[in-house]
């Protein structure tokens, strides 16, 4: 199974790598960008456990780990290994 | 008095707070490893700066879930002082001793240079050597320092004095360009509501050896000797 | 499998080997070789690997002399300091993998760098970075700029190994081909130096370190999409670097070496395990049996041409004794890192590796490591120098005042200050910088003695285009006298040799002056080259760099609390020259800047002048009469004076005043060498002055420290008066704001 | 216009970070883990172009600034604002 998981800084919290991109495209000349928020994304694989165990347990590793949760936000979604 | 140094893979400050705590400060200090688990008795404990774990994912998130520092926080919920440095700021924040997150430094590169800060208060074990108000020139060397705690926090932080330390000029004032990461309201170092665990970004180890010009760094290490002699 | 397949014209022709080296490689095998065989030949007979077209030149180079532990030929130089120590140095460049990916590719080179040194047993406490990059207008310049600038601090900072100082030249002669040479030193037991040696039979061979994946594979782009027919996208060949597991490697290479049973040690740099497995059994004259199966590796399916040739980072192979085994493992293990027995050494000479069970390597391993074709390259002095040999400066005009001339050379990439560079480095960890950058050279005490170490690190490549034999005597020179500024006597010389394609003649006799001039200089100096890099096919289009040797010295003061830097200290100090000026104007930046061309001949270089000078600045400092020393370099007089303004403890202003006879735009912005302005508190004039007499070193009283002004008369009348903090500004922020404009 | 944009290492290059999250995973009992891959997430507000333009201009935005694609492969949807 693989989760992949989605790490987005909440409303509120200033994302200066994403304000140092969206500067950089403005001055490459895209103008038409209004903002950009970034974000990380993992993929982790997983065996031997069933689809309900992995959300229980995903969201463990989600909350522990590989979100803060005092300025980051989570989502994840599972799907069956490639 | 007897003091340790924790060592997480990565980390690279060691040798330094090692250095001014043992042949300078004359301190029994003993190294601690991250794999062990119990902890000896100390009198103070001192997270030091690096790049545990590579700093991959966030810096310190990996480290606090080391062995050791289910007792580092044991330790320090008993009242035991605990410094952390640049990283060691960053481990204590990540497990939660102390408030507020450490972020991307505004300019999005790494700094390492001399700079200026304000000692915001001075009765805590870690600042009792301090003057009010005094600028101590210490050295900042990190690429993820920017402090940010929402508003709520921050109104706790000030209001029971658990912000030590503040960016500022030579005269201890704080303009814009007397904060070199975007730190929220100019904060450099904060303690836990105890005040018996403190973390700051700048190094005071790298001014504390008198070979060197500047040495403002001993204050602080002074405070947290005198401190704990009155402790025991 | 992958050594079933049969090998065909066109194979070898992908391998870069000529059909006379192919020719040779079957005879010396009396059969053809599979293809792991021919790939292994391919990386060790390559330029980088077997040095064919440099090593007869550089057999010339001085590498002996009474400090010297070990010279050239092992992964990095030794010199003794004394109380027990020795310092461990090397230069190396990671141009082409910078060039197509900046961070990666400078990240890996400072991770190569440091295993170089720890590999010999030395705690790396020290790095310097020397790069070279495009026009600043050029539309990569910025990106690569930053990027490498990146990279370094990345990797450098992670492990906790400061840089502490380097250079940066802008030039359009790099737009396809940027410079990026890294400089480590480390800090050992004279009486603890490993070498890569795999000696005794039965012997342990250890892999530790990274797991091997299937980075950097070159030449083989044919062969090994054959055998991956798995790949879905073309693999990328840059490295990519894990500083994290570098510092582990490094802390437990350290602990490792504290035991009596390492036998030897080297890393897999390039040609990763090939060259330092055959390298290392090679130098013991032994052989080798080695079970590729048990490489740790990082990807499924990997067959043993790729586990021969993957040029993943952070690896280390170690011979240690029989029955040492399990203790190594568990040093390793406790710095979590991959670790296995791989072979062992045997005493046939022959090179053995296995795979599933059956040998797909059988060479003879002393015809690999020195069997190369040696190549006499033709040298052919280049049509050019004709054409650019000459400069009339009659037909120039001289500008009436010199205020603006200042503020634009203050405001080149070239000139302006480093900080913006130098600050995203840590360049204080380990708490040994005595002298930050931002002086001539670093300064960093040796613990637990009173000595210091100085390094510094310097090439002006626009004098080797003119002349490659005088610009590489001044790069040494210059190198020398920056670190004899910061008090200190250079002990010890490395190298980085950066030129373009050797298979061109005129190219090989640049490369053939510059050794020369290295090396003359050196022997008169008594200064020995203990180790060095060569970095070839530095072209793009057929355009070739301007040749760069690049030099990085050591220097070594006895007493620490005599070491100089280069800013005024205090308002009122006087200030001189050591040196003379003359009509040195070729190759400028002056000339660059506001006559936009390249001609003429580089500055005049007397080896006698040059020693008198560095002398008498020594005897200066250690007999504490001058307060400061900084060395004319690019941008001449003028801008030294300025910077000597801007670098002190609070900026200066400076009242001074010039007689010549000559151009006034050769005096204050020519490059003449052999010039230090000092400064000095009025009472040590007398002293200067008598001790300059002795020297035969001519010596002249310029003005006085002090005031908001830097302002210059020649002959009675004003050419400069700015406002020092204007200038400063320029100096202080021009590339900061170059790096950190995104486009345009 | 919302552009999500994935962008994530190539085959074969090294993820030492993914390496040292999957490390504190398993150390941290999660047996299950097999393999993490860390990448990155980026939302680009676009606006006052049409869907066509901003499929090229976003390939470019990729190719210029947002990926290496010396190692990293990108990957990107447009959504209507929110
Ligand atoms: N790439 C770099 N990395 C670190 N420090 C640098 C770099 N380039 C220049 N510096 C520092 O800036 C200062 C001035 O360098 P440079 O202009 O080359 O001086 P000089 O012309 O006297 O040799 C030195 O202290 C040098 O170490
Ligand atoms: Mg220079």
């Amino acid at each position: 199974m693989l989760a992949k998981i989605h790490v987005t800084l909440k409303n509120g919290v200033l994302d200066s790598q994403g304000k140092a991109v969206h500067q950089a495209l403005n001055d490459l000349g895209y103008a038409e960008v209004e903002d950009v928020r970034l974000g990380k994304y993992m993929e982790v694989a997983l065996s031997g456990i069933s689809e309900q165990e992995a959300q229980t347990r995903v969201t463990e590793m989600c909350e522990k780990l590989l979100a803060n949760t005092v300025i980051e936000s989570y989502r994840f979604s599972l799907e069956p290994a490639e | 008095m007897k003091c340790g140094i924790v060592v997480f893979p990565g980390s690279n400050c060691d040798h330094d707070c090692y250095h001014i705590l043992k042949h300078v400060l004359q301190l029994d200090t003993q190294w601690i490893w991250h794999k062990d688990e119990t902890l000896d008795t100390f009198d103070f404990i001192v997270l030091p700066g690096g790049f545990s774990y590579g700093d991959y994912l966030r810096p310190g998130a990996i480290a606090r879930f080391s062995p050791i520092m289910k007792s580092v926080i044991d330790f320090a919920n008993r009242g035991g002082r605990v410094l952390g440095i640049c990283n060691g700021f960053q481990i204590l924040v990540e497990s939660g001793l102390l408030p507020g997150v450490l972020m991307d430094n505004e300019g999005q590169r790494f700094i390492c240079k001399n700079l200026t800060l304000r000692v915001d208060n001075n009765n805590t074990p870690f600042t009792s050597q301090c003057a009010p108000g005094a600028v101590l020139k210490i050295p900042i060397n990190h690429g993820q320092g920017r402090y940010f705690a929402d508003e709520e926090t921050l109104k706790q932080l000030e209001g029971n004095g658990q912000i030590i330390f503040r960016y500022c000029d030579e005269e201890g004032k704080t303009p814009e360009t007397a904060n070199p990461n975007g730190s929220i309201d100019h904060i450099a170092g904060v303690a836990n509501a105890n005040k018996n665990v403190m973390g700051m970004m700048p190094h005071p180890e790298r001014c504390a050896d008198p070979l060197w010009p500047e040495v403002d760094g001993q204050t602080i290490f002074n405070s947290l000797i005198q401190s704990s002699l009155a402790h025991s | 499998m992958t050594a079933s397949i049969p090998i065909t014209p066109e194979i070898v022709a992908e391998h870069g080997l000529s059909p006379e080296e192919y020719a040779r490689i079957q005879k010396l095998l009396k059969r053809d070789p599979n293809l792991v065989e021919l790939g292994i030949f391919s990386a060790m007979w390559s330029e980088h690997c077997s040095y064919k077209s440099s090593r007869p030149h550089l057999k010339t180079l001085p590498t002996e002399g009474p400090r010297v532990i070990q010279g050239p030929g092992e992964n990095a130089g030794v010199v003794d300091i004394g109380d027990g120590l020795a310092v461990v140095f090397k230069i190396e460049s990671h141009n082409h993998p910078s060039f197509i990916e900046p961070h990666q590719g400078a990240a890996t080179g400072v991770g190569g760098i440091m295993r170089d040194v720890f590999t010999m047993g030395a705690r790396p406490i020290a790095l310097l970075d020397s790069l070279r990059f495009g026009d600043p207008d050029h539309e990569k310049t910025r990106y690569l700029l930053n990027g490498v600038v990146k990279g370094i601090a990345d990797y450098g900072n992670c492990v906790g190994v400061p840089t502490v100082g380097g250079d940066i030249y802008f030039d359009a002669c790099y737009n396809g081909n940027i410079l990026v040479n890294v400089f480590c030193l480390g800090l050992a037991k004279a009486d603890r130096i490993f070498l890569g040696n795999a000696s005794g039979i039965g012997n342990a061979l250890l892999y530790v370190g990274s797991k091997t994946g299937r980075d950097g594979i070159h030449g083989a782009s044919m062969a090994s999409a054959e055998f991956d027919d798995a790949t879905e996208e073309k693999r990328p060949t840059v490295q990519v670097g894990d500083p994290f597991t570098e510092k582990l490697l490094l802390e437990a290479c350290l602990e490792i070496m504290k035991e009596d049973w390492v036998v030897g040690v080297q890393d897999m740099g390039a040609a990763g395990l090939s060259s330092s497995s055959f390298e290392m059994a090679e130098r013991a004259g032994m052989g080798l049996e080695l079970d590729l199966d048990a490489v740790p590796q990082r990807e499924a399916g990997m067959n043993a041409y790729e586990l021969m040739l993957s040029e993943s980072q952070e690896r280390m192979l170690f011979v240690v004794e029989k029955g040492h085994e399990d203790e190594a493992l568990a040093i390793f293990k406790k710095w979590d890192l991959d670790v296995a027995v791989i072979g062992r050494v045997t005493d046939d000479g022959i090179y053995r590796a296995r795979e599933n069970g059956e040998e797909v390597v059988t060479l003879p391993i002393e015809a690999v490591v020195t069997g190369a074709l040696k190549c006499d390259r033709p040298v052919q002095k280049p049509a050019y120098l004709a054409e650019v040999g000459t400069l009339d400066l009659s037909s120039k005009e001289i500008p009436a005042r010199g205020g603006e001339v200042l503020k634009q050379l203050l405001a080149s990439p070239t000139i302006a200050s480093k900080q913006f560079v130098y600050e995203q480095y840590d360049h204080m960890v380990r708490l040994n910088t005595l002298v930050l950058p931002g002086s001539d050279a670093a300064v960093l005490r040796v613990p637990e003695t009173d000595k210091a170490l100085s390094l510094a690190v310097d090439c002006n490549p626009r004098y080797g285009y003119l002349d490659p034999y005088i610009g590489a005597q001044i790069a040494v020179a210059e190198a020398c006298r920056n670190v004899v500024c910061s008090g200190a006597d250079p002990v010890g010389v490395t190298n980085c040799l950066n030129f373009g394609n050797p298979e061109n003649p005129e190219i090989m006799w640049q490369f053939q002056e510059a050794v020369r001039g290295l090396g003359d200089l050196c022997r008169f100096f008594d200064i020995p080259v203990v180790s060095g890099n060569v970095s070839l096919y530095n072209e793009t289009k057929g355009e070739a760099i301007y040749p760069t040797p690049t030099i990085a010295v050591v220097g070594l003061m006895e007493d620490r609390s005599l070491h100089c830097t280069q800013g005024f200290k205090q308002a009122g100090h006087r200030i001189g020259l050591l040196g003379s000026t003359l009509e040195d104007l070729g190759g400028s930046e002056y000339q660059k800047l506001f006559w936009n061309e390249l001609r003429g001949q580089p500055p005049v270089l007397d080896p006698k002048t040059e020693r008198a000078v560095q002398r008498l600045c020594l005897d200066l400092i250690r007999q504490r009469l001058i307060q400061s020393a900084h060395d004319c370099s690019e941008g001449g007089l003028a801008v030294a004076l300025a910077e000597s303004c801007f670098t002190g403890p609070k900026p200066l202003g400076a009242d001074l005043v010039l007689n010549s006879g000559m151009r006034a735009d050769a005096l204050l912005f020519g490059e003449s060498q052999s010039r230090i302005v000092i400064s000095f508190s009025e009472d040590a004039l007398p002293s200067i002055e008598s001790l300059a007499q002795k020297a035969g070193v001519p010596f002249a009283a310029l003005g006085t420290a002090g005031g908001s002004k830097f302002q210059i008369r020649i002959d009675g009348n004003e050419f400069i008066n700015e406002d020092i903090l204007a200038l400063e500004d320029i100096w202080e922020n021009s590339l900061s704001r170059y790096g950190n404009r995104v486009a345009g």
